[in-house]
């Protein structure tokens, strides 16, 4: 049987040169379900073809069926990993064409959780780096962290990770008395990771040899191909839209756009992708010290939801910074209780689009790692 | 060769300074919660399973209409003055309603909350009990009506009868409550398995 | 033969000894394989601030034990396109390789199963067959993972034998022997004799101590990559590789491997107590010196230096496999020779 | 063949001595779980945070394998589409005997969130496999894992390898 | 710039082929352009001085019931301003021209647009679905698509 079976094979048809790995669409580090074909040349990457689609959850069909309230679950659904920073350009867009002004605390609340929730992301885009590697216990010791932040959001919503929190001019539900005290802790235990994590992982000499001068990505093709968030900045662009766009109340805080400098390897590897995103958890850490200070410890987060959205006719494109990068929402309203279309712009889609780019010539296990630094979720890419 | 030598020594040194900070974390206490023996406290408002408080619900709908995956079906029944049985809600006042059908398929569940902000009378209620993993599909599929379907067939008989002695008045009402998005049962065929498997012991 | 082997020594040499003699390293390798495994959990577990298995037996005790009783009932799956010789074949070979090193670990001043006089070189050329297995397993299970897993295994393997041999010639040159038995002698007294220490005689000693030093650290590292453990775990980068090249082996065959891996840790752990770390003697003097204690002093310093190994896998990232050869070819090798060379040179002149 | 297929005959007979090696052998399956983890979506996330340190996945003997050929049970977390469906079966069947399924969260118990407009989302990862224990939650808590792993332990405690259709009283 | 400026400048250059500008309160305001000058206005827009847009948000397609519309969200990384540019077809012959070469971005985007609404690009260098399995059938977020009964054997709905 297996004689026959080998006979079919037409030998002379193989370049015996190059062989076509498929990794995924189950393969320890393609972060979900992402298929990749891969051409090597013995061990280096001569080509690679993504295939999408195995997380295809028809997101978009779904908005169109159900009503504006409804679609927040589903919006979790999306990046799952931060399902709080999903929430918001979704909810501020509708916020823009309804013509609600949310109260401060709400804004307030609103960069406190999605600060929290960056830093859980971020934890866990350099935890799975890490693994990635090879390393497993900074990955362990990142999600030990990120349980406390966990934690904070769970008693805040209700839920571990799809929080369904936001609403419509305010939040589902109001701050519990010993939140900011619970916060400034979590932010000193993150601190206190984040230096271990340093000398563990971040500067470890192996880690240095496999990640620095990998996966060099230029300003000018990451523009070109649409790249947002830490893998835009570890190139070297200072495009935030906390602080371009300066969305909420994010221009009352003192806080800087972490950018790949070169200190290790050079601007747009791999590192210093890496390194953006360890940089960015600081960012937020500061960010959240000032906003509980600054936070009004009165006022109600749900006075303003309205029982009934109805958007009037019109259209609306919003954007917010997602941990991975712009996360737009392309709203269009017929008028009634239901979207016409909701197209999502997820940042992972687009920076996945940059992999076939700056993966080949490298390495077999450069491509791991190169994909790892790019920090996809495959719930945002496949929808 | 100075820098062929530093390479040697950074890559020594970050080595021995990684195998410190775990060799630290060795013997530090352990932060796992051995979960059957201890528990996490879970806040209060944690949405894990669901439940209906049947003595509350009013048949009002809300919540079906609240639920983005339509994993509830509700049908109701309204209740007919001259019937001898009458019940009355948690807050004493008169049952109007019969819940004939009140069926959750947590299948499907998404555990948004949407239902439990809807609910005006406080009945469906996250709880935060989770401990509840089934080896059948069909265990996942919770009936919360407290009629028996007898009992619904001859509330239903009651309420035509009603309704051919007083038609204009009821048959508006009727006519709405049977427009209610309904979700199918869990086919019994389809979770029966293709590979013929060991059945599961009794539980 | 000399007779260093206490069984030979009270019941003479016949087919019965024989057997006791062989049977007695592969008792000691199932059990041995047992603690390794359990300890690679719980210290994995430990550093990253878990308790590991917790729910067989009392503290997880029996876990290894349980994980063996499974792997024996596991369905063992020849993959229908392999070739299924050398698919059934390869564990075997892995396992024997592992195994057979045994046969020259000197366990106690009183026990080496045998004690042939070029007992290192004996070492060496039997780590070779374990390669030898890799390649048929990889080659054989038809899988595009199991191949490159094999290739990368082989590759590494032989790189690295080349610093790991001559560090251990280094010290065959100051032992003047290969016989692993008239090694550990050569180390008998205080710590201060043993090789990693420049080994037994007077001040001038000092001049090789630096070498030795480095020639411990040097076969430490070559080790680690011999045996396939983390950093140099590339044969079976799970990240990479899915599972190396036994992807496609399930079951005991799995199990053997699995054995194997744990046997050759050990049997590294062992050459480089013999040659650096003193062998059986007792780092006091004549403190807790005896065939006995010997055997105990062996065993707990392999150990401890398997713990070692097991503690660098839970810390360190992998290598990148071009990098693994950089350091064998460009860093390992010549540190090694020129040690070697220092070595030599002193022993020339003493 | 394992030895549990070799054994996997109704013969008659055995009695309190094949009764003591069921339980042992039916012990080591249930305390050494080897897990091929199939991470699809949202619920893959928790099953991290459940091998995390706070909740230890490790606890219960079980080990993660990248090859289905090692793998005694399959988690599958996550949204199952029909693009997808197609590999996991042949994971499936890649897997050796004796092989069991947690089915985790909405999605793969029934297509969950998705089960009514899902164009593309496979209603339930039980048309495709069979299923051993359905754990819900969208995603489920850590401790729910947990809880449906205990299940599956259970299950596999009790399970009949010899005389297998004395026990269940088939003829 | 604002939008009223460029509208004004893309007028100027391309006449007729720019229809208006829409621009209520509340909404982002838009451009909506004749499809088959798509690539020629986007190219203005990405290299004339003073508009730049080197950055493509978005684009997305619609169905807006007789016809399927395309709009392309563009932000300028040097000026910071934004447009959007919208262009509509019919559902008969849905073919617009592929800026893939302009921003590499619109690559996978215009893939999406195809599978997920059938609308071609024309001079797309790899114009397949990209979400969807290669052997499905239909363009689900068409308003009158009907999922099919069965995909490879399992039941879709």
């Amino acid at each position: 049987m297996s004689e026959i079976k080998r006979m079919d094979l037409e030998y002379s048809q193989l370049d015996s040169d190059r062989m076509r790995i498929n990794v995924g669409p189950q393969h320890p580090s393609t972060h979900g379900v992402l298929r990749l074909e891969v051409e090597v040349d013995g061990e280096i990457v001569t080509e690679v073809v993504p295939h999408l689609g195995y997380l295809h959850r028809s997101f978009e069909k779904h908005c169109e069926r159900m009503t504006y309230q409804q679609i927040i679950p589903y919006i979790d659904r999306m990046d799952y990993i931060s399902a709080m920073n999903n929430e918001w350009p979704y909810v501020m867009a509708l916020e823009k064409m309804l013509d609600i002004k949310v109260p401060e605390k709400v804004e307030y609340l609103r960069v406190i959780v999605s600060e929290l929730n960056r830093i859980a992301n971020h934890q866990i885009a350099v935890a799975t780096f890490g693994l990635d590697a090879g390393a497993f216990t900074p990955f362990l010791f990142y999600f030990r962290d990120r349980e406390y932040i966990i934690w904070i959001l769970e008693k805040l919503s209700g839920a571990r990770l799809l929080y369904n929190y936001f609403r419509v001019g305010g939040m589902a539900a109001d701050i519990y008395p010993t939140f900011k005290q619970e916060v400034l802790d979590v932010v000193a235990k993150v601190r206190k990771t984040n230096a271990e994590i340093m000398n563990l992982l971040i500067y470890n000499s192996i880690f240095i040899k496999r990640t620095a001068h990998v996966g060099i990505l230029t300003p000018e093709v990451a523009i070109n191909y649409g790249c947002s968030g830490p893998v835009l900045r570890g190139s070297g662009v200072a495009h935030d839209l906390r602080r371009d766009e300066a969305y909420s109340v994010y221009d009352r805080f003192d806080f800087e756009v972490p950018v790949g400098k070169g200190e290790v390897g050079v601007v747009g590897d791999s590192w210093n992708r890496n390194m953006v995103r360890v940089n960015e958890m600081e960012q937020s850490c500061r960010i959240i010290e000032q906003a509980i200070a600054q936070m009004p410890d009165e006022g109600d987060v749900t006075a303003l939801i309205p029982k009934r959205i109805k958007i009037p006719k019109g259209e609306v494109y919003m954007r917010a910074e997602n941990p991975k990068g712009d996360l737009g929402f392309y709203i269009v309203s017929n008028g009634t209780d239901k979207p016409e279309r909701l197209k999502a712009r997820g940042a992972s889609f687009v920076n996945l689009s940059v992999i076939p780019e700056i993966s080949k010539g490298y390495m077999f296990a450069d491509l791991i790692l190169i994909l790892g630094s790019i920090d996809i979720v495959l719930g945002e890419v496949d929808r | 060769m100075i820098q062929y030598l530093k390479n040697i020594w950074s890559g020594l040194s970050s080595t021995f300074t990684g195998m410190r900070i775990t060799s630290g974390h060795l013997f530090v206490k352990k932060v796992t919660i051995q979960y059957p023996d201890q528990r996490f406290p879970i806040p209060s408002n944690a949405r894990n399973r669901l439940v209906l408080t049947p003595e509350r619900c009013t048949g009002c709908n809300l919540c079906v209409v609240a639920c983005p995956v339509n994993c509830i079906l509700l049908e109701t029944v309204r209740v007919v003055p001259d019937d001898p049985h009458q019940e009355l809600y948690e807050n004493g006042q008169p049952r109007k309603m019969w819940i004939t059908r009140y069926e959750m398929d947590f299948a499907k569940c998404c555990f948004c909350g949407l239902c439990q902000a809807a609910c005006p009378s406080d009945a469906i209620n996250h709880t935060t009990d989770f401990e509840y993993s089934a080896y059948d599909r069909a265990d996942l599929y919770y009936k919360y009506q407290t009629l028996t379907p007898e009992q619904a067939a001859e509330k239903e008989r009651l309420l035509a009868e009603f309704k051919a002695k007083d038609k204009p008045a009821v048959a508006k009402k009727t006519e709405k409550a049977a427009d209610h998005p309904v979700t199918a049962a869990p086919d019994k065929a389809a979770t029966q398995t293709l590979t013929d498997k060991e059945p599961a012991p009794e539980a | 033969m000399e007779k260093t082997n206490f069984i030979w020594d009270m019941f003479g040499t016949n087919i019965w000894t024989v057997l006791a003699v062989i049977s007695l390293p592969l008792l000691f390798v199932l059990v041995y394989a047992l603690i390794a495994i359990l300890a690679e959990l719980k210290v994995s577990a430990w550093i990253q601030e878990r308790v590991g298995p917790m729910r067989t037996g009392p503290y997880g005790i029996l876990q290894p034990i349980a994980e063996v009783v499974k792997l024996i009932q596991k369905e063992d799956i020849t993959p229908d396109l392999s070739s299924k010789l050398l698919y059934n074949l390869a564990p075997f070979i892995i396992f024997t390789g592992a195994y057979a090193a045994f046969a020259v670990i000197p366990f106690s001043e009183a026990f080496v199963p045998a004690g042939i006089d070029v007992g290192l070189f004996y070492v060496f050329a039997i780590g070779s067959i374990s390669a030898m297995g890799i390649v048929m397993g990889g080659w054989a299970s038809n899988n595009k993972y199991s191949l490159m897993g094999a290739m990368r295994s082989v590759s590494q393997l032989i790189s690295y034998e080349i610093p790991a041999a001559l560090a251990v010639l280094s010290i065959v040159v100051l032992a003047s022997s290969m016989n692993m038995q008239e090694i550990s002698r050569a180390q008998t007294g205080w710590f201060w004799n043993w090789f990693i220490f420049g080994g037994p005689g007077d001040w001038t000693k000092v001049w090789v101590v630096p070498f030795t030093l480095a020639l411990a650290i040097t076969y430490f590292i070559a080790s680690l990559a011999e045996t396939n453990r983390v950093p140099f775990d590339i044969p079976e980068g799970e990240s990479e590789l899915v599972a190396g090249f036994h992807t496609e082996y399930s079951g005991m065959k799995f199990a053997m491997f699995f054995f194997a891996e744990y046997a050759n840790m050990f049997v590294v752990a062992a050459i480089l107590t013999t040659i650096f770390l003193g062998g059986w003697n007792s780092p006091f003097g004549d403190f807790m010196q005896g065939p006995w204690w010997g055997a105990m002093w062996f065993i707990s310093k392999s150990f401890f230096i398997v713990l070692i190994q097991i503690w660098i896998r839970w810390t360190l990232p992998r290598y990148r496999v071009d990098q693994l050869m950089y350091l064998g070819w460009k860093v390992l090798l010549p540190v090694a020779l020129v040690c070697f060379l220092a070595i030599s040179l002193f022993v020339m002149i003493k | 063949m394992g030895l549990l297929n070799k054994l996997d005959d109704p013969y008659e007979g055995g009695g309190i001595v094949l009764g003591k090696v069921e339980e042992l052998l039916n012990w080591g399956r249930s305390k050494s779980d080897w897990y091929l983890h199939f991470g699809l979506a949202c619920c893959a996330i928790e099953f991290m945070a459940m091998n995390a340190s706070h909740f230890d996945f490790m606890r219960f003997g079980t080990i993660p394998r990248t090859s289905p050929r090692q793998a005694d049970f399959i988690m599958i977390t996550g949204t199952v589409t029909f693009k997808m469906a197609d590999r996991i079966k042949v994971l499936y069947e890649q897997m050796a005997e004796p092989k069991y399924v947690i089915s985790v969260g909405s999605c793969s118990n029934s297509g969950g969130p998705y089960w009514e407009h899902g164009y593309h989302v496979l209603k339930g990862v039980d048309l495709i496999i069979p299923v051993d224990v359905y754990i819900p939650g969208c995603p489920p808590r850590p401790e729910a894992f947990e809880e449906g792993m205990i299940q599956l332990q259970k299950k596999i405690s009790q399970q009949a390898i010899f005389n297998k259709r004395k026990k269940l009283g088939i003829e | 710039m604002s939008p009223q400026e460029i509208y004004e400048k893309l007028k100027k250059d391309f006449g007729d082929l720019v229809t208006e500008l829409v621009d209520v309160p509340q909404t982002d305001p838009y451009i909506r352009v004749q499809p088959s000058a798509v690539f020629d206005i986007c190219h203005s827009l990405r290299d004339d001085a003073g508009l730049e847009f080197d950055y493509l948000m978005s684009l997305s397609g619609t169905d807006l019931g007789e016809q399927l519309g395309v709009v392309y969200h563009l932000y300028s990384m040097h000026h910071r301003h934004k447009i959007v540019i919208k262009t509509e077809v019919s559902k008969e012959n849905p073919l617009v021209p592929s800026v893939e070469r302009l921003w590499r971005s619109a690559d996978w985007h215009e893939r999406e647009a195809w599978d997920l609404l059938g609308i071609r690009f024309d001079g797309h260098h790899n114009h397949i679905r990209i979400l969807l399995p290669y052997d499905w059938e239909g363009h689900p977020l068409r308003k009158d698509y009907q999922a099919p009964e069965t995909y490879h054997g399992m039941k879709v709905s």
